[in-house]
């Protein structure tokens, strides 16, 4: 094995990680004496570090983490368990421990588990529940009471996961499924040259990345002063990866298209006035306000019982807003040669994005925004070769009904599929078996489908044929008698 | 009022609904003074939907149950658990006035709750409450039932008690559980009593919030001096017969039919069959 | 029990009754003497009369049928089963059985058991698969040379499931449950008085009267020259059913609404020119037509062994335009008097069905036709009573968003809500359950709603006010969310 | 040219796919002379369509299992069993450059068809096929694993091995059954073997045509005189700013995403875990 590789299997300070209990994740910075606050609990993230990615920890006093020995099954007593519910009364009264008590429990530095057991001795009517009736009582106080967190590693399977759960609006709504049908109809393999026109705080970016490997080379179209890497950062990627990252500004996408773009024109142009640091790779620097919001969490909450739902906290990462502040204020702070050198690499680097982008030879196209994706699609598509893949996300379907029949209009596409995946969840259990109770209502739509050479003397004959026999007998038949 | 028959005008002692915002509605029971006019006008008692007072997404699989279990005025029908009465409520909406409901609930209290509603909703002439084992005890009737709806924990040790209580000449038999265990159980105990068209089914209610969307339109930049033939720009996109409405400022608005962000992924599987005469 | 009731249990001439092959329907018009083709299968329904519905029977040679006995599971000799598949190799000659063989066995008399008998033992694969491959291998066969059919007493279920399956262009691609919704949304009943206007072939109408059980009213509305009623007429419902049956056409609509209409204009009208006789009411007359079709079918195929995926035979009833032609030919045999006779009875139901919806108290209003819903919503709810139901089904989702927009604009109802149903029928069987491969990709969107009543001097201000509060404050700030 | 490749124009012996209408692709092996060329234009080489090529609609579960097992360029994976190949095709493609699949198929005739495949294919030095029953004797290999995927009747038997296979400091496995008691057994065995983040998924793909429909505009009569307050008709709803984008004669006409009548039900359950270093 590499040693880089097995570096990447310990947790390391500055690593950006993803903590986990249960179903719920949450990604944060791990640095030193840093108060983190996490369902409820808090904790220092110190003791984690030198750890290997996977670790589950228990939360002892003093907020400090102990890594959990393998699973001794608690087997909370012998259960003598009741037949059926024919004699529980529900009056509400059946726990004798107030919530002071528990509390007292707590501020006495009682183990989770311990607090379980007391529960459990204090119910009036756990002895007459049945046995699936007891496994659930108990499951459901040890989650209360067990502070008990895995620290994982970032993919697009957890960030995905994560994102889709606590911040579905910074993401457009694309849930994991979603996403992963998009990585697997776009071909994102690596080698490839991709064009990606996302605003899902850079999670589809990353996940394309993630996908390539480092190899090849991706563009990105952003819209504004910048591209948004905040998802983008939290992989962890090595630095190497960024080197085949381009970036290119949506406005000038057209005047690339008639031949008209010009890099001179650049920086007296009002969308770069924003500062250049803006755009920083992943770098320390912007990971550094990752966990900021964490300490402004009241932390007394974290043991009291109480009925309410949970609420989510704010998610550390992604605060875009925070971060362009906090840069722009720095960038005040540097010196303006430093900043001139910046410019002028990134003109450079602007010259030759629209060089490979004007090789129209792209491998693939994916978009997911919140922008309208027609226009987006007929113009960007031009610098796709043909015979490649292009997949547009849309939270709704209406504007990709719209995009499909432009398509058809302009030709130069075929295969175009328009689709949205259900997802179901189960609950496994021996004897109770069953799709799990709530399910995602939607997890946004897709239009896929491929480029092809259209030869343009026979243009515009050939894609009013296509779109006539794209339309096979048997459909038309169906149509009529729809209709009838 | 009885909850079997539509009124016009709120009596005292009905039982109404009040609406106030979109998902919110509760029943009220009318006292004389009172008023249930709201900002939207009077709201009149709509018996349909107390009966779904407690478990409102039932709806959805009492549905598919009344219709495949041929529910009609004058139906016999058999049903255990009553539990809160919302099927109850929704069987003798359907079999009054001729028909009948049999049902038999294991839990004392629940049948006495149940019993007390059927009073008081004056639907008590339609339903007979029993409150016993029906996997030891059965419904208490035999050879009369059309239709036997079963929700309880152990639905396969009350399908011999269900043949007998269907008529002679057959009928149709219900049995809703929430894990594929049960199901699979159940089917078996089915088959052994010579139930015919087994069917298991799952049923979810998609509902979508209808709403007005706008989505910017990009700023993909000028032309500069040559307009080439792929050019899309928004200005000239509002002439080309767009699907949406209205189109203003670099922005395209349309309705669209939303899906909820969750909804109920599972409440039971609805198992089906017949019983023939031979 | 009454007799009228136990009358009905019994398969009489005349009577509307459905064949049944495991999962196909057919609707059939019992009649001596009249050769009846289903799947693949001729036979003659005179030994049928008699038998109670419900009624299993086999088909002998000379096409008579035979109520079969109670299952004698036919356990085809000692099974002798492989343990995997591993040896199997797949070359298509593993049944020694020609086609022609099997025809001349069939030719015989042969029963289908022995047939199936005979199959397994020419197979040089069946003792090698695994028990599970040896029973669906039966199963199959079993299914291709059992000629078996249950003859039963139609009723919604049946009838909105053979419609769906068979001839789903005639109800608008309405599936059975999406029906079963509309039925518990509209909270039909016995005694209620209920306005109808549907496009389904008289499916929906049936499906309403069955769930009044001919207590209370139901006026259909029509449009063109009369209602459409072949399916009604399936139901098999007492003549009684049909004094509380009213119809009116869709034509009047705006005049009744604007206090204009008048019954003396109608003879006059163009929509008239029609014969009256075609608006008969589930009349043997119409029924006449039901099985005409039968016998134009080929018999020869009933018999051959094919590897063709089954095709669906039409289906002999709702041949509506059959039965246009036919009572409109009767039509013009007939008497002038007893035309006019049928006129003027005609006009007097009109008229008196014009005065019902006058009073404006229905109990509720269901739509499902293949007309645009706005115009028909806006129209019809203003012959319905306050607080009551109303439920739209549309084929596509599309209509159903602006007749939303539309009546949340106009006013007067709440709880509007647009749905579909997800079906899924499972396969339980032991070891070896799981939903089943294939399901219905739709079965229509329904939009319902209940009417309320907005006094008119605050009518324009109450109901601009109730939009803006049903979007309430949640709402809100998730649309603020999705579009930032 | 390679099927982990993309290349600019057909060379002889590729394979190419020929789309011809709407649903209708079909992969051909180009040779010297022949032309792929049709009335739409040249379609070249996209090697993502001919992976699906035995299993079309299999490739919405292979998206989820991709990226519910992480994979990505340089995993190690081991896969049971082979089958057709259509799932090797697709983590060869994701775990190239400089990962590897280890592929064990227990059936003689279909482990040698799929070498074959990988060889014309070239992409033989990615993938090990081994011809021998993974519940007996496993992938081969010990923790070199990233992830392990099953597709065999037992999964449950398989699970000791896949755990072995995996690396030391962890991994993914997913098992793919299509029955609910496979399913059952397999959670259990994950259980009993240590796995973590035990989850069962199914993922059902629906497809929209996009149609334009035309609905006709009921005809309602004349108001006569008096044009009440409801008044609605079809000559006026053109101007209130309708959804529709045409509207002409007593007809509505719009776009429709329309779910196809029939569709896949049901492929498998996917049951996703996680092999902890503890």
């Amino acid at each position: 094995m590499e040693e880089s590789a097995k570096l990447g299997l310990r947790i390391r300070e500055g690593d950006c990680a993803v903590l986990k209990r249960d179903e719920v994740f949450k990604a944060v910075l791990v640095l030193r004496r840093r108060k983190v606050i996490f369902e409820k609990q808090w904790f220092y993230l110190d003791n984690a570090i030198g750890h290997i990615y996977g670790t589950t920890f228990e939360v002892s006093s003093g907020g400090s983490l102990q890594p959990k020995k393998k699973m001794e099954e608690t087997t909370t007593e012998t259960k003598e368990a009741g037949t059926d519910n024919r004699n529980i009364v529900d009056d509400g009264k059946s726990q004798k421990l107030t919530h002071d008590d528990i509390k007292a429990l707590k501020d006495k530095g009682i183990k989770g588990q311990e607090i379980v057991q007391q529960l459990i001795e204090n119910s009036t009517t756990f002895r007459g529940k049945t046995e699936f009736a007891q496994d659930k009582y108990i499951k459901k106080k040890k989650k209360k009471y067990e502070a008990v967190i895995t620290i994982v590693k970032p993919s697009t399977r957890i960030l995905s996961t994560m994102y889709y759960a606590r911040e579905p609006g910074k993401i457009n709504h694309l849930r994991y499924d979603t996403l992963a049908q998009m990585l697997t109809l776009g071909n994102i393999r690596a080698g490839n040259k991709m064009i990606v026109m996302e605003t899902c705080a850079g999670l589809v970016l990353g996940a394309i990345m993630e996908r390539m490997g480092g190899y090849g080379s991706v563009i990105q179209m952003y819209p504004g002063g910048g591209p948004v890497r905040a998802a983008t950062s939290c992989f962890g990627f090595p630095e190497s990866f960024f080197n085949t990252l381009y970036e290119f500004p949506l406005s000038k996408v057209n005047s690339l298209v008639s031949g008209t773009f010009s890099s001179e024109t650049l920086p007296s142009e009002p969308e770069y006035n924003v500062p250049v640091e803006e755009e920083s790779n992943g770098s320390l620097d912007e990971k550094q306000t990752l966990i900021q919001e964490t300490e402004e969490e009241s932390s007394t909450e974290a043991v009291m019982e109480s009925n309410e739902t949970e609420e989510q906290e704010t998610m550390d990462l992604a605060a875009e807003d925070t971060e362009y502040k906090e840069s722009k204020e720095k960038g005040n702070k540097e010196n303006i040669r430093e900043k001139q050198r910046k410019q002028q690499e990134r003109r450079r680097k602007l010259v030759e994005t629209a060089a490979l982008l004007e090789e129209k030879n792209a491998d693939g196209l994916i978009v997911a925004s919140r922008f309208h994706p027609t226009p987006l699609l007929l113009s960007l598509l031009e610098f796709v070769a043909p015979s490649r893949p292009f997949v547009v996300y849309c939270q709704y379907k209406e504007p990709l009904l719209e995009c499909y029949t432009k398509l058809r209009e302009k030709g130069g596409v075929i295969n175009l599929k328009l689709s949205e995946t259900w997802l179901r969840n189960y609950q496994v259990l021996p004897d109770r078996s069953h799709p799990k109770l709530m399910m995602s209502g939607g997890g946004g739509y897709i239009l896929s489908g491929i480029t092809v050479t259209v030869e343009k003397v026979q243009s515009d004959a050939s894609s009013l044929e296509a779109q006539k026999n794209e339309e096979p007998a048997s459909k038309k038949r169906k149509l009529q008698e729809l209709n009838c | 009022m009885s909850f079997v028959d539509y009124a016009d005008t709120i009596k005292d002692g009905d039982t109404a609904i009040v609406f106030l915002g979109h998902e919110s509605m509760f029943p009220v029971k009318v006292q004389h003074g009172s008023k249930t006019q709201t900002k939207y006008g009077v709201i009149r008692h709509s018996s349909d939907l107390i009966g779904k007072r407690t478990q409102i997404l039932y709806s959805t699989d009492i549905s598919l149950i009344t219709m495949m279990l041929e529910l009609k005025p004058g139906s016999i029908v058999c049903e255990s658990g009553t539990g809160s009465g919302s099927l109850s409520h929704a069987i003798i909406r359907t079999v009054a006035p001729t028909g009948h409901l049999y049902t038999v609930e294991f839990h004392q209290q629940r049948a006495e709750k149940a019993k007390e509603e059927f009073q008081e909703h004056k639907v008590e002439h339609l339903v007979t409450v029993k409150n016993q084992d029906v996997c030891k005890n059965g419904f208490g009737v035999s050879n009369v039932a059309d239709a036997v709806f079963l929700d309880i924990p152990s639905p396969w040790e009350a399908i011999g008690h269900a043949k007998s209580a269907l008529k002679i000449e057959g009928g149709r038999i219900c049995s809703f559980s929430p894990c594929i265990e049960q199901v699979q159980r159940t089917c078996l105990a089915m088959e052994e009593h010579g139930f015919t068209e087994i069917n298991t089914l799952e049923i979810l209610l998609r509902v979508y919030n209808v709403r007005t969307i706008s989505l910017q339109i990009p700023d993909l930049g000028k032309a500069a001096e040559d307009n080439s033939s792929t050019g899309f720009d928004s200005s000239n996109q509002s002439n080309q017969g767009s699907l949406y409405g209205i189109l203003q400022q670099g922005t395209a608005q349309f309705k669209s039919g939303v899906p909820l962000k969750e909804m109920v992924g599972h409440t039971g599987y609805l198992t089906f069959a017949t019983k023939s005469l031979f």
